[in-house]
């Protein structure tokens, strides 16, 4: 069935997203070509690449953003694929085009869809002409701080200033009033420019307590588009997810069917081929508004894989390779739910401060229906230039309620020593009432924080507590009652999360 | 009795009165009554509010390492007298300096006050650009500007002095 | 719907399957008592439980086997209920009374039904009343070695002793001719009693490249009998198994039926309840023979977990909870295929012996729909008194073939050092034709091992090569082509398992 | 030019001629052409009968530690007169004791044999039960038992010598 043969991919990307798509490939008999900048040389994509080629100093404006080291790379590997992963390039219509320039099978969408719909404001104008509903803003990049005031004071405040060319939430900012719209440009128009290598914004009218939710969409070269489903990606923090999961607690069939059909009809439009996502913003009475298209594997595919059994980046590499996807929208089948929590070199508790540095202690989670996607290993030490997405660890159970108690015990047993990361917060949110309720939007994580946070401070009191009774008792003052005969010979283990408080 | 307890740097005082498993401490101007039980070597069963804490208490250089929820805090207890002895006056002594340094390596992107600004808490100080996130720090408290150590562009190491408030 | 709450269960086991049942508790809020003998202070069930004593010096007739400590220990602890695991006292009725008696809840069928099913001699009774199809053999142990020898002429050679109170292979040998039949009694005998406290053996034809096909069961309390499947066990070796895998690549939907339909009619003879296993034998000409009952989780039973999306332990505890099952024989729906793998402390090329020792070196395979089950942890020491099984590696996939592919990336991604493991012929296994074709019996390892073994051997030749070239070289000898210009920067992993080879 | 690979306690004579990648070596009685290539430090990709392997050889206290496939292998190699002179005549000049060590520890569960009995190869010396399982141990060749060091219920560490067969 395969019209073009690919049998060596090079991955145009690092960490985990890296490692995932090296992989796919084994799996399918490709063989995996690794990049690597100076700082990445010790990565866990390196190690398990089955070529390894460096491409330049630290920053990856010098490095994983320079089109033409990847190509020549590409080349000199004899790679006739190229696969981008997420973030850095995936979305740069002209890398695209270099690579169909130099022989090389681009493993996404075409470049005239990548322009139609990753430049955010051209992809809204599409959705407007579709009837597709969607969030009032401006439907061009905002050129000049003068030009972004007047058009502000337009769509009224508070409002979103977005990257033109981005994802992910980086270069995504809330303005809440006038004085602060120059500030919030500058940072993201240097976010946007760091990450994406296009600085272009715009600028959307803020939704209140709206819910973020994105349909997966799979095209083939023969005609064919399906959706997979919704995933939920509310629980967010900077405007960054951080718990993604497959169904959303609101979306029932018929929502499912009207997001679903809506994605397909966007990417028929644009005429997309590969892996795509579809988000959109569903407001408390369940309207849903189209957002932006991702063209791209986003980072939550896990969960989407989990719940359908399809595995997303194998669909990649085959529709590049021309293969006809081979089944219909009929043959898609949900089962259970699946959770993905992502675990970041973050302080949450510290301002969600970037932590790099050495991990020197890591036991990850595993057991039934737990899996991890990991750029993390023992030993590693996380880089200052690049995000702070270490692994992803994903569940499924056979409802909800499962996956959530599933989620639970994994975040229990998931230890990283040396850094700071986002375990002790992702066990909280995923042991609140609200989240369990399925009661939340994007606003919840920044609404639960200072409880959270002094949720935190009174551990840090009873670790205070403890330490003065241990110094207390051994200044003398030995009247701690004696352990009872029966749990004599017990052995407990102290560092228990979550779970045992009474 | 009274302890000073040291954490991240940050001197506490710790009045204790009790026994036999029944304490009621004075710690950050809170009462609170605990309900204590060494029930293996180290680990210590603590009933605050009707809420069950299981804490690891290790020795380490001198140090006490807790171990308690899913965090492990390093705290330096000491009896008040001997802190305040080998401090000569223990914290409260100095002079209120602000000095911001920086909690993680990263490029410096925008510093926004000059040596001899006056700053309110909360006022963006600079910025720092590490693993592609823009982190503001703000001052802590108001004053004035006394040293920017710092400019745009310059690439910065955990621990760095960065700016000085008087 | 609880009628009977569990809140704290004694797990009288250890390693995997200990670790497994701690995971489904915690999982369902359930508090864990874990037991352990000197030995294993420091094994991973000991370090996950809740609570943990200790019971004993290192042989399980001293700890593991030992009814009135396991009980003791359960009610001091304040567990209000049992789980036996599988092997140790998972079968034994007399450890299900003494549970019953001491007011435990027994994680596993009424004690009837275990001397009903359990005692295989007394199975086969039960199946022959049923009319159910099976092997020709003894329908009572066999007393003495002279009676042994009458029975074993009547039957004819070649001939199989089977444990009576046995499973997992142990106590199991096969007896070509009469001169060998001595030998291999007190052989079975001793591992029987070692391994199950009871030495019985009984007598059974041999049946040529017959393959083992076993159906999953669950029975709840309410008269709810249904089956799950069936998993394919034929790649075994000293009988015991070592791949499994669900569905059975000759085993279609027809077939499923007839022998799930036989499966469930035993057991409700049997008025069997909590999760057990049907085992069959089915000839080249796809006939099923009845062989034995488990009256427990097995082994391998994540691959029925991994196709149908049941938590059998989850669904265990609340069939003990005395709660119905819930849903019927027409809700089991079957996706995509599972095969397991079990990593063992053996040496394969080394005549199977075990390999106790320290693991100095490990790093497991995760990623994508691969399931690690696992008791083994960097720096744990294998002790010598236990079996030796150490992990087992799950994956799925969307049909067999995805599923080998998959197992072969993840059997090259585990890396165990220390000590040596099945991994290495596994990885051969799994890439073998016939087994990809899934044309094999019960004999397919035995047949190929020593094809295998001239393979490694072959390896060694070229580790030699390898070593004394790079002496040549290093005396002097410098005539070794200098590394290409195009590959001079790049890295490559020369640790590659399996897929480079060209 | 000859040398002698040790490798699991055995001595094996290895001969090799050719230059520039192209070598041919005899081992074991056999004769391999090879294709080899240093692709990076200590790595060799090597070409026999048309099929690849990649060895990562490295130097570890004055052995060569060869990775293939997956596995590990520790082998010494000498110059073959080097080797004859250190070993004085090399492992051809001993006598052909045969001894059976334990290669596992566990516990005796069944001696078959006892000093002066005639033993031909593959008849039981004895069993040892380790991890759940009787492991069979047999005689290599034939010979005469001269000493049996452990009785039924004995445990034995890994390397203890349990046979001696002349």
């Amino acid at each position: 069935m395969t019209m073009r043969a690919i049998t060596k991919v090079l991955v145009a990307n690092r960490g985990e997203i890296a490692v995932r798509v090296i992989r796919a490939c084994r799996e399918q008999g490709i063989a995996s070509v690794a990049v690597f900048s100076e700082a990445d040389r010790e990565a866990l994509h390196v190690l398990m690449a089955d070529e390894a080629y460096p491409i330049g100093p630290p920053p990856a404006t010098e490095s994983y953003l320079v089109i033409d080291k990847l190509v020549a790379v590409a080349k000199a590997a004899g790679a006739d694929a190229v696969h981008p992963g997420y973030g850095f390039l995936a979305e740069n219509a002209a890398f695209a085009e270099a690579c169909a320039a130099a022989g090389l099978v681009f493993v996404g969408p075409p470049p005239a869809a990548i322009r139609a719909m990753g430049d955010k404001t051209a992809a809204r104008r599409i959705a407007r002409e579709l009837g597709v509903p969607m969030v009032p803003g401006t439907l061009e990049p905002v050129a000049s701080d003068a030009e972004a005031r007047a058009i502000a004071r337009e769509i009224g405040f508070p409002l979103m200033i977005k990257a033109a060319m981005g994802g992910g939430g980086k270069g995504m900012r809330l303005v809440r009033q006038e004085s602060e719209l120059e500030a919030a440009l500058r940072m993201a128009r240097n976010e946007a420019g760091a990450a994406f290598g296009d600085s272009a914004v715009y600028l959307e009218r803020y939704v209140a307590e709206p819910r973020h939710i994105e349909v997966q969409i799979l095209a083939d070269r023969h005609g064919t588009v399906l959706h997979l489903g919704e995933r939920e990606c509310s629980i967010q923090r900077r405007h960054q997810k951080l718990i993604e999961e497959s169904p959303s607690p609101v979306v029932d069939a018929a929502m499912r069917a009207r997001m679903g059909e809506a994605a397909c009809r966007i990417a028929r439009a644009a005429g997309y081929v590969n892996a795509g996502t579809v988000e959109f913003l569903v407001d408390p009475e369940k309207n849903f508004y189209f957002l932006e298209v991702n063209t791209r594997l986003q980072v939550e595919h896990p969960v989407t894989e989990m719940v359908t059994g399809i595995d997303l980046v194998r669909e990649q590499l085959r529709i590049a390779a021309e293969e006809p996807l081979g089944y219909s929208q009929a043959d898609i089948a949900w089962r259970g739910a699946a959770i993905e929590c992502r675990i970041n070199a973050e302080d949450p508790f510290g301002g969600w401060l970037p932590s790099p540095g050495t991990i020197t202690g890591l036991r990850a989670a595993t057991g039934p229906w737990v899996r991890e996607d990991s750029g993390a290993y023992e030993g590693y030490t996380v880089p200052r230039f690049y995000d702070t997405l270490l692994a992803k660890l994903i569940v499924w159970g056979a409802d909800r309620g499962a996956a959530i108690d599933r989620m639970t015990r994994a975040l229990a047993e998931y230890r990283i020593v040396g850094i700071r990361t986002t375990i002790p917060v992702l066990a909280q949110i995923v042991a609140h009432e609200d989240f369990r309720a399925g009661r939340f939007s994007t606003q919840f994580l920044d609404r639960i924080m200072p409880a959270l946070t002094s949720e935190r401070g009174r551990l840090r009191s009873v670790a205070v507590i403890a330490a003065v009774l241990a110094e207390y008792e051994r200044l003398g003052h030995r009247t701690l009652p004696e352990p009872p005969p029966a749990t004599q010979d017990a052995w407990r283990l102290g560092h228990r999360r979550g779970w045992r408080r009474a | 009795m009274k302890f000073v307890a040291t954490i991240d740097g940050q001197a506490e005082t710790v009045e204790v009165t009790g026994d036999h498993g029944r304490y009621r401490l004075t710690l950050g101007g809170e009462v609170w009554e605990v309900d204590a039980r060494l029930t293996a070597q180290g680990i210590y069963s603590l009933l605050i509010d009707g809420v069950s804490y299981v804490a690891d208490v290790t020795d380490r250089e001198g140090a006490c390492v807790v171990d308690v929820g899913d965090e492990t805090y390093v705290i330096q207890v000491e009896e008040a007298t001997r802190y305040i002895i080998r401090t000569k006056g223990g914290a409260a002594g100095g002079h209120a300096h602000q000095v911001l340094a920086a909690p993680l390596p990263g490029k410096i992107t925008h510093v926004a006050v000059t040596v001899g600004d006056a700053v309110k808490a909360g006022d963006t100080l600079l910025v720092i650009e590490a693993m592609k996130m823009e982190n503001e720090f703000r001052a802590g408290t108001a004053g004035t500007v006394a040293e920017v150590r710092v400019q745009p562009g310059q690439a910065v190491n955990a621990g760095d002095v960065l700016v000085v408030i008087d």
